[in-house]
């Protein structure tokens, strides 16, 4: 095998627990993800699977008690993140390692200026020309925003939804990192709005040659934006691979099932395939495979924890009975 | 039109807002016209802020129109006698989007369902129970959960709740205010799947809320189409989702991403913001984020005309007068 | 803004026109002065003298609008007891003290009071978190004038570091201002605490630590802003706390404010003196609280399109 | 299932989840709970508790020390007073009367407050306009004023009390309910509930004040330790509870003067309305964090 | 700092500066500025001269003659003083606008004020008082000699808010609600009547009881009044206590007694029968609450004035099995509801406390005894409104002009204050009024204290003194009795 340069990111068996007890309930469990320079990956899964614990983790932001829970290793070019002190993380924060996050309405402080906002993390960016109000003003047009030198002394509420996703946006990446994480950055903003801000982030991502891990709960935004995809369910990624793999050959029942149930503009079924029952609650999550209670094609075996299978090139799934197996045997 | 259980004429609302220090006019619904036929379902989709909810509220006579009226079997709603009103309020019935603010937290579900009932005085103890139990289990739930209070329940089982509890006093429509918006895509297939399967055993007529045209196009049988208060397309379900002829129409076609990494990008890809309702624009709404404007879009508004799928739409490039021009 | 403040003197007056006439009513009630002047020997024959003299004769309308024509031109009326003093020139000459006093106090409690909120919310659990909870525990469960002659048995009695009582010199305001601003200091620590402990777990803290801000400028810059804007809120009713406090505080620390006139002209029924009073307190309150709206608006940017 | 066993599962219920709260406090909160239910249970069976006569007492006894000081007896546990009446039983009776006067101030002030503030906030305009200025006038009027004005009129009596205490914390009331009424007025059970035909007063009823209630009770426990402060306060002016009957607020106050020479005169009252007051804020505060985290420390 | 004298009062009144500007409270710090016509010796409580050297009196006692001393001079430079001053002086203090206490019955007595010299006054009379110069004249009330040039020059307005006066202080500042500062006047080394030792005396108001106590101990008041419960504290501190003897009589008196005016009197209250009001006044144990609330300082009490010639009057033992069959024998063997109102006055803290112990006395012969506490001004209200005719109210005895004034203020219908009053007593009291013969004079009024003792006209419980904290600043300090403070001859300890 040939040595690939090791990627970016490389999370190795994390989880999160509710407090530093071993036998807490957790979060999210033994989590492999790697994510290469300039690379997008998708993660989707359903509200509650864990996918925003998971980004909070990366940026050791989980709130005191889940922090205490962290564990596993988070390496981030060649360092794990999650040994880090709190004072080399902070160093970390913003320059290498930057996130959007979901509620751009909440995300920005209402009692400071936009500029204000903007020119906090400025300062902190050593390279870069020009004045702080100079460089602040090129912060927002890069994000495409109007007549930015006006906005500067704006407040948040005083902007549309878009807009100020924009801008959280424009202070997320006022210091190029590296990576960014977005956290569903596009949920709460109309769907015309939304494709202009995707296009925004691609255009910036290649600019800036980061990689993105891309939170979502929308496959379509997944299957425009992303190389890769991983697919949670309750805490666990059931199935990762590169884009097309996971939409037209999903392995496992839940994404199967999931990509069946999305109603699309141009044939609508008589009726929808559904998915019984609902996603579990962390307090009630199954023994053994997590979606087996809910899976079509349930077995004896699926009471135990089925481990990663490979399915293909970079292709892998947490399910005895894989799709893509059967097919191929078939 | 005749046949109509609820039509609305000229309908239009005016909130009036403090900005900047100023009252102003704010039109969240203006000049819409609609009638809903027994058993079919009208589509509403639109963008956030675009008066649907505004819409769904002066339909329901929870808020009075500035102009224009609703009608409940072509008599005018503000003078609906007593009787005539309760009637209303047992034939017309909403599922909200949120489930969460939908049930009232400190009451068990029987109670919340039977609320509905408790306006219709000639039903027994019994009757109401068993008809608590009926509508449980039309939506997939079991009868023992009347018993539970809302908070034993997931998102989407509340929204079952909230459907059974709407369809409890019989209605003869109920109004969907983005009932799948805030559920997991496995959840809304499911409630999507309930609806429609009442809605054909029941001969409900609908009014589907929603700013997801796949969505609508799954559930509904004509769309309107809702820009800054105004409908500016209306046709066919499929019409609409197929062959739109409003550029903004053809704008939400784009911006809806399919599940297809495959997916060529769209043609006419969206562009610009919403403005503000406060101070919409002059002549078209749409003009100013729209890739066809012409000059009289700056200035005149379009009224509807009608369109090559059949329905209508308020674009100018529509106006025959013009394409004669042409 | 200047519409606000133009409504706000609007509401004002007619307040201060309700309070004049409760305040009226209320002290008639109370019974007349007349026989408190009476000497030891006096007869019905003075008694209907002074009654005259006082014009409490008049019938009550009469005798409220002749107040109101008069206070109209800023004649509040004559001391009955105090050698006839005019009551504003009595009630003003008491002011100072009174304000210095709240104000010390004020600056006490905001400051101690936010520092205190905000170490112990960045430190739950901590000692200093604990006393503060203890300090607010104490300022709410003691009542003020028992906390005032305790800290003077400490303070001046036994460590004899401050003087027990008077008015005059700065070492005269630490004991009546602690006092003073005891419960409204418990209140804001309680206040800070609970809404920094908010403010740290909003999306906004969240997105400032990702621009990689240090911990300081999260907790004093972001967290803080938003945390005072209850602080405040409170602030309006603080100068109620003040007036119900400085009663108290006055008589125990012989603090010649405003609070102990009141006190003590109610006591002697001395109508105009009273009248003058509330007024004057109610007008500080209603200026007090239109600061607080003014600086709401300052410090919220929200507030500015809303109201 | 037959009846005796459905009152029978559900008293088993409400025992297991009282067991259920008490194993979910913590020890502090657990002192603090107990410390409630022994005042409570102090304040109702005080007259059957009382070692003495808490209004009679011997002058040749008077100021006698607690039993652990030099010249002191089990006697008298914690001294006598002014009067050589026992104190204990006299803090006994004044459970009783403190907490009354708490219960009274509370539910007036708190039925007024909410019937003000629910009205404001579900109305709105106008009425709102109007309630929430009569509640800004309320609050700058000095209400220590009103007291000593009151008291002056009919002499300080138990009503007086309780009236003037109540007009200094209604408003705080009205101010909570406008805001939570208008906060549960947007939730969509309330438009569900009047399209199923409800009028504005069943709504009122039915699914305003059951979700209010909560965020109120948070304030009313909170506030305990404000009514027994300000009923002190009163004492020391002159217009608190009327003696002889002891509360503890007058009790402090009428010690007060003794600080140097008969210091348990007030320091047992005191430290009587300081666990109470720490007790009841401890229990608060849990409340607040279970009920809505939000309201945790907004007491003032 | 050590040349001041520093005196903590619990009021200062109407803080008003001119002797007909107020009450008599005022005197604590007036009387270091004006000085009075005649002066009470203290310990023998002897009048003697003031700014009159003599005076005599006409056989019908209704012309007053005083020869005022000479060579006494104002200060601030505003000349000597001659009967012109003492002329204005009581003309003003009789005024219609005096706010003085004595004012009105002053102005019933006083026809005519005449200077025939510089040096003589001669007042005439409406009616005879054979103690003008001991009462209304004297030290204890409030005819301080103000000086009428003064009032020329700066017109009323001004002047009453400087304080010229024969004393040997002047007012140095004020401040409103806290403090007035006293100063000597630089010519005090000729002062006719005292050589005071302090340069400044600070007068400062503490309304709180136990800031006062923390003064004394910490230095910052060499004087103040105290309650009877402190007296161990400041003895403990090292302080001592000095206490002015009897001047002040707790007394619990009855509403609705005057049976001469009609709605004053209320034959239906319990205590209209005089076997139950001597039950009430058997039935307190009046030594124990002297020794125990007063600390011992008092005397048993027969009547509610310091009054010589009734030292031979025996108080009531404390006798609740006589009591009970007094009360027996008047109807009331099973007791009956009684109501005390009670307040507090500064000085006067411990009524309330008086009235709890007095009810409870009266709990144990069943007689059911409420407290109504009140305030003071309410119940003077409704006392001369005639609106006190159901219950029974604690009260502070105080000393009057005379004696002769205080039966009139106190036993009269005429007069709004009275709380006792039978036809027998109007006449006895005429008749002492008129009566010339200085034995006869005598004579008649130990008669009328023995009968308002037999009557019961109230419950008198004691003659109780007032302590006053001393710090160790100070050497001596005689305090004659209420009302004359003598805070100008207070000496310095070392
Ligand atoms: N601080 C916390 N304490 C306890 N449970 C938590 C905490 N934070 C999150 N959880 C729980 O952890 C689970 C995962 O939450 P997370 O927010 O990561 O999900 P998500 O996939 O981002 O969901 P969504 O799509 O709704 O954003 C949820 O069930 C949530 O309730
Ligand atoms: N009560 C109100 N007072 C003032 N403005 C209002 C009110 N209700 C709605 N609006 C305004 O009217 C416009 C239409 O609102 P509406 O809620 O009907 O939109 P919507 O299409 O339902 O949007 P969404 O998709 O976000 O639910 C918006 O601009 C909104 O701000
Ligand atoms: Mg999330
Ligand atoms: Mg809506």
């Amino acid at each position: 095998m040939t040595t690939t340069p090791p990627p970016l990111l490389q999370m190795r068996n994390v989880s999160v627990r509710l407090g530093g007890d071993r036998d807490a309930l957790s979060l999210i469990e033994n989590i492999d993800l790697a994510i290469g320079a300039g690379e997008t990956v998708g993660l989707v899964g359903e509200s509650g699977s864990g996918k925003t614990t998971l980004g909070m983790a990366l940026m050791r932001l989980l709130p005191p008690l889940l922090e205490k829970g962290l564990s596993g290793e988070i390496i981030y070019d060649g360092r794990d993140v999650a040994a880090l002190s709190a004072a080399e993380m902070t160093a970390i924060r913003g320059g290498e390692i930057s996130m959007i996050l979901q509620d751009p309405m909440a995300s920005l402080n209402p009692i400071f200026t936009i500029g204000n906002q903007l020119r906090e993390g400025l300062r902190l960016h050593a390279t870069g020309e020009g004045s702080l109000r100079e460089r602040a003003i090129a912060a927002l047009e890069s994000v495409r925003i109007p007549s930015p030198e006006a906005r500067l002394s704006n407040h948040p509420h005083q902007m549309s939804g878009g807009m100020r996703q924009r801008v959280v946006g424009a202070i997320s990446l006022t210091r190029a990192p590296r990576l960014l994480i977005a956290d569903e950055p596009t949920t709460s903003l109309d769907v015309t709005i939304q494709y202009q801000f995707l296009e925004l982030l691609k255009d910036l991502q290649k600019r800036l040659g980061m990689a993105m891990l891309f939170i979502t709960h929308d496959f379509g935004v997944v299957a425009r934006m992303c190389d890769r995809v991983a697919v949670m369910y309750a805490g666990q990624i059931v199935e990762e691979g590169p884009v097309r793999d996971i939409f037209h050959r999903p392995a496992h029942w839940y994404t199967r099932a999931l990509l069946d149930s999305i109603p699309t503009v141009d044939r609508p079924p008589r009726r929808l395939p559904t998915i019984p029952g609902s996603p579990p609650p962390v307090s009630a999550r199954p023994q053994g495979c997590r979606f087996h209670p809910r899976c079509a094609n349930a077995q004896a075996k699926c009471l135990e924890p089925p481990k990663a299978f490979e399915v293909g090139v970079d292709h892998t799934t947490r399910c005895w009975f894989p799709l893509q197996a059967q097919r191929g045997a078939a | 039109m005749s046949g109509a259980i609820l039509s609305a004429r000229g309908l239009s609302r005016v909130f009036k807002v403090k900005h900047n220090g100023r009252q102003q006019d704010l039109h969240a619904v203006s000049e819409v016209d609609i009638d809903l036929l027994p058993g079919r379902t009208l589509g509403v989709v639109g963008e956030s802020g675009c008066g649907k909810t505004t819409l769904n509220r002066l339909l329901l006579l929870l808020d009075t129109p500035t102009a224009g009226e609703v009608q409940f079997q072509g008599e005018a709603s503000a003078t609906l006698p007593p009787q005539a009103r309760r009637e209303f309020r047992r034939a017309v019935q909403p599922v909200f989007q949120n489930p969460f603010s939908s049930l009232d937290p400190r009451m068990r579900v029987g109670r919340i369902i039977a609320e509905p009932l408790s306006t219709i005085p000639e039903l027994t103890r019994q009757q109401i129970e068993d008809r608590i139990g009926e509508v449980l289990e039309a939506v997939g739930l079991r009868r023992e959960d009347a018993r539970r209070f809302p908070n034993e329940f997931s998102g989407g089982q509340r929204q079952r709740i909230a459907i059974a509890r709407a369809i409890a006093s019989r209605p003869r429509v109920l109004m969907l205010d983005e009932p799948v918006s805030s559920q997991d895509i496995s959840i809304r297939a499911q409630i999507l799947n309930i609806l429609k399967d009442l809605q054909e055993e029941y001969g409900l007529g609908c009014v589907f809320i929603s700013h997801d045209l796949a969505t609508v196009r799954f559930m509904a049988d004509d769309v309107i189409v809702m820009y800054l208060g105004r409908i500016i397309e209306r046709g066919s379900a499929e019409a609409i989702c197929t062959t739109p002829s409003h550029p903004y129409t053809r704008a939400l076609l784009a911006a809806a991403l399919p599940p297809d990494p495959d997916a060529p990008p769209p043609d006419l890809p969206p562009q610009g913001e919403i403005p503000s309702p406060l101070d919409p624009p002059s002549g078209c709404p749409y003009h100013t984020r729209c890739p066809l404007r012409f000059d009289r879009c700056d200035s005149v508004r379009p009224t509807m005309f009608a369109a090559p799928h059949g329905g209508g739409a308020a674009c100018h490039l529509l106006d025959p007068e013009l394409r004669r021009e042409h | 803004m200047l519409k606000l403040i133009a409504t706000r003197i609007g509401e004002a007056l007619i307040a201060l026109l309700l309070m004049s006439l409760v305040i009226f009513l209320l002290s008639r009630l109370t019974g007349d002065p007349v026989a408190l002047l009476l000497g030891d020997g006096a007869t019905e024959a003075d008694k209907a003298k002074l009654t005259q003299d006082l014009g409490l004769d008049q019938s009550l309308p009469i005798q409220y609008l002749t107040f109101l024509g008069n206070a109209l031109t800023g004649d509040f009326g004559r001391s009955v007891t105090a050698g006839s003093q005019p009551a504003l020139e009595l009630v003003l000459l008491r002011l100072p003290a009174s304000l210095s006093l709240a104000a010390v106090a004020l600056v006490f409690t905001v400051t101690i009071g936010i520092l205190f909120g905000v170490l112990a919310s960045i430190r739950r659990n901590s000692v200093v978190d604990i006393a503060a909870r203890l300090v607010a525990l104490i300022g709410q469960s003691v009542p003020s004038f028992w906390l005032g002659i305790v800290l003077m048995y400490v303070f001046a009695v036994q460590l004899g570091w401050l003087p027990t009582s008077g008015y005059g010199q700065w070492q005269h305001y630490v004991l009546p201002a602690a006092t003073l601003g005891l419960f409204t200091l418990a209140a804001i620590t309680r206040l800070v605490r609970s809404s920094m402990l908010e403010a740290m777990g909003s999306e906004y803290i969240k997105l400032a630590r990702i621009k990689g801000l240090s911990e300081a400028a999260v907790i004093w810059k972001h967290a803080l802003a938003n945390s005072l804007i209850p602080v405040i809120t409170f602030m309006g009713t603080f100068f109620a706390v003040m007036i119900t406090g400085a009663v108290i505080v006055e008589t125990v620390f012989s603090w010649p404010g405003i609070g102990r006139l009141a006190y003590e002209s109610i006591l002697s029924r001395d109508f105009p003196v009273v009248q003058t009073v509330v007024l004057v307190i109610t007008s500080l309150f209603i200026l007090a609280n239109l600061a607080v709206d003014l600086l709401y608006v300052l410090v919220d940017p929200r507030m500015r399109i809303r109201s | 299932m037959d009846a005796s066993s459905g009152t029978r599962a559900r008293r088993a219920g409400i025992i297991t989840s009282v067991a259920g709260l008490w194993r979910s406090l913590d020890w502090p909160l657990r002192i603090a709970a107990a410390l409630l239910v022994l005042f409570v249970v102090v304040a109702l069976f005080g007259p059957w508790l009382t070692p003495y006569d808490p209004l009679t007492g011997s002058l040749r006894a008077r100021l006698v020390p607690p039993a652990w000081q030099d010249g002191g007896s089990w006697a008298h546990p914690f001294g006598t007073d002014r009067l050589g009446r026992d104190i204990l039983s006299r803090i006994i009776a004044g459970a009783r009367i403190s907490l009354t006067v708490c219960a009274l101030v509370i539910a007036i002030s708190g039925a007024l407050g909410t019937a003000v503030g629910t009205a404001a906030g579900y109305f709105g305009g106008w009425t709102d306009r109007i309630l929430m200025r009569l509640v800004d006038l309320a609050l700058s009027f000095p209400v220590i004023l009103l007291a000593l004005l009151l008291g002056a009129i009919s002499g300080p009596s138990f009503a007086n009390i309780i009236i003037v205490i109540s007009l200094v914390l209604w408003s705080q009331y009205a101010r909570m309910a406008r805001g939570e009424t208008l906060k549960i007025r947007n939730e969509d059970y309330v438009d569900l509930a009047r399209t199923s035909g409800l009028s504005d007063w069943k709504i009122i009823w039915r699914h305003i004040l059951p979700n209010i209630a909560p965020a109120l009770i948070v304030i009313a426990t909170l506030q305990v330790g404000v009514v027994i402060v300000l009923e002190a306060s009163l004492s020391f002016l002159g217009v608190g509870v009327p003696p002889p009957a002891p509360s503890w607020g007058s009790m402090v106050a009428d010690g007060r003067s003794y600080i140097a020479s008969a210091w348990w005169l007030c320091i047992v009252p005191g430290t009587a309305i300081l666990l109470t007051v720490m007790a009841v804020n401890l229990v608060g505060d849990a409340l607040a964090d279970r009920i809505n985290p939000a309201l945790r420390g907004r007491n003032i | 700092q050590a040349d001041d004298l520093i005196v903590a009062v619990s009021t200062f009144s109407e803080e008003t500066m001119t002797p007909w500007g107020g009450s008599g409270q005022r005197k604590t710090y007036l009387d270091v500025v004006y000085e009075y016509l005649t002066y009470v010796e203290p310990g023998t409580l002897k009048t003697v001269p003031g700014l009159a050297e003599s005076w005599e009196v006409s056989e019908d006692g209704q012309k007053w003659t005083f020869n005022l001393r000479k060579g006494v001079e104002f200060s601030g430079g505003y000349g000597e003083m001659t009967s012109a001053d003492v002329a204005y002086s009581i003309e003003r203090l009789i005024r219609d606008d005096s706010r003085a206490g004595p004012a009105s019955p002053m102005r019933r007595l006083i026809a005519s004020v005449e200077t025939p010299d510089d040096y003589t006054v001669v007042v005439n009379l409406n009616f005879p008082d054979f103690e003008l110069a001991q009462g209304y004249f004297g030290a204890t009330q409030q005819l301080g000699i103000v000086s009428k040039k003064h009032f020329d020059a700066l017109g009323e307005a001004d002047a009453e808010a400087t304080p010229i006066g024969t004393g040997a202080y002047e007012l140095a500042s004020i401040t409103p609600g806290s403090e007035i500062v006293m100063k000597l006047r630089e010519d005090v080394e000729d002062h006719w009547r005292v050589a005071p030792e302090f340069e400044t005396i600070v007068f400062k108001v503490v309304p709180e009881e136990s800031t006062r106590v923390a003064m004394l101990r910490t230095g910052e008041a060499d004087i103040a009044p105290i309650g009877f419960d402190s007296i161990p504290t400041v003895r403990d501190a090292g302080l001592s206590i000095v206490s002015a003897e009897a001047t002040w009589s707790p007394v619990v008196r009855f509403g609705g007694l005057i049976e001469t005016s009609e709605n004053r009197y209320n034959p239906d209250a319990p205590w209209a029968i005089k076997e139950v009001r001597q039950a009430l006044n058997y039935a307190v144990d009046k030594q124990t609450i002297i020794d125990e609330l007063f600390h011992g300082e008092g005397t048993v009490a027969s009547s509610d004035t310091p009054v010589a010639a009734w030292s031979s009057v025996e108080p009531y033992p404390y006798d609740p099995e006589r009591a009970r069959e007094l009360l027996a024998e008047a109807g009331y063997e099973n007791g009956f509801d009684i109501t005390i109102r009670t307040f507090t006055t500064a000085p006067g803290a411990e009524l309330p406390l008086m009235a709890e112990a007095v009810a409870l006395y009266w709990q144990d012969i069943g007689v059911n005894a409420s407290i109504e506490p009140v305030d003071w001004p309410s119940l003077r209200s409704e006392w001369t409104e005639g609106r006190a005719n159901n219950y029974v109210w604690t009260h502070r005895g105080f000393p009057f002009a005379s004696a002769a004034n205080g039966m009139e203020a106190g036993y009269l219908a005429a007069s709004v204050f009275a709380s006792f009053s039978t036809a027998e007593l109007e006449t006895m009291i005429q008749d002492f009024s008129t009566e010339v013969d200085p034995e006869a004079r005598e004579a008649k009024f130990t008669e009328i204290g023995q009968y308002l003792r037999d009557e019961a006209a109230a419950v008198f419980i004691a003659l109780a003194n007032e302590p006053y904290g001393i710090s160790d600043k100070v050497g001596e300090w005689k305090i004659t009795t209420a009302y004359v403070w003598n805070f100008d001859q207070v000496t310095r300890a070392d």
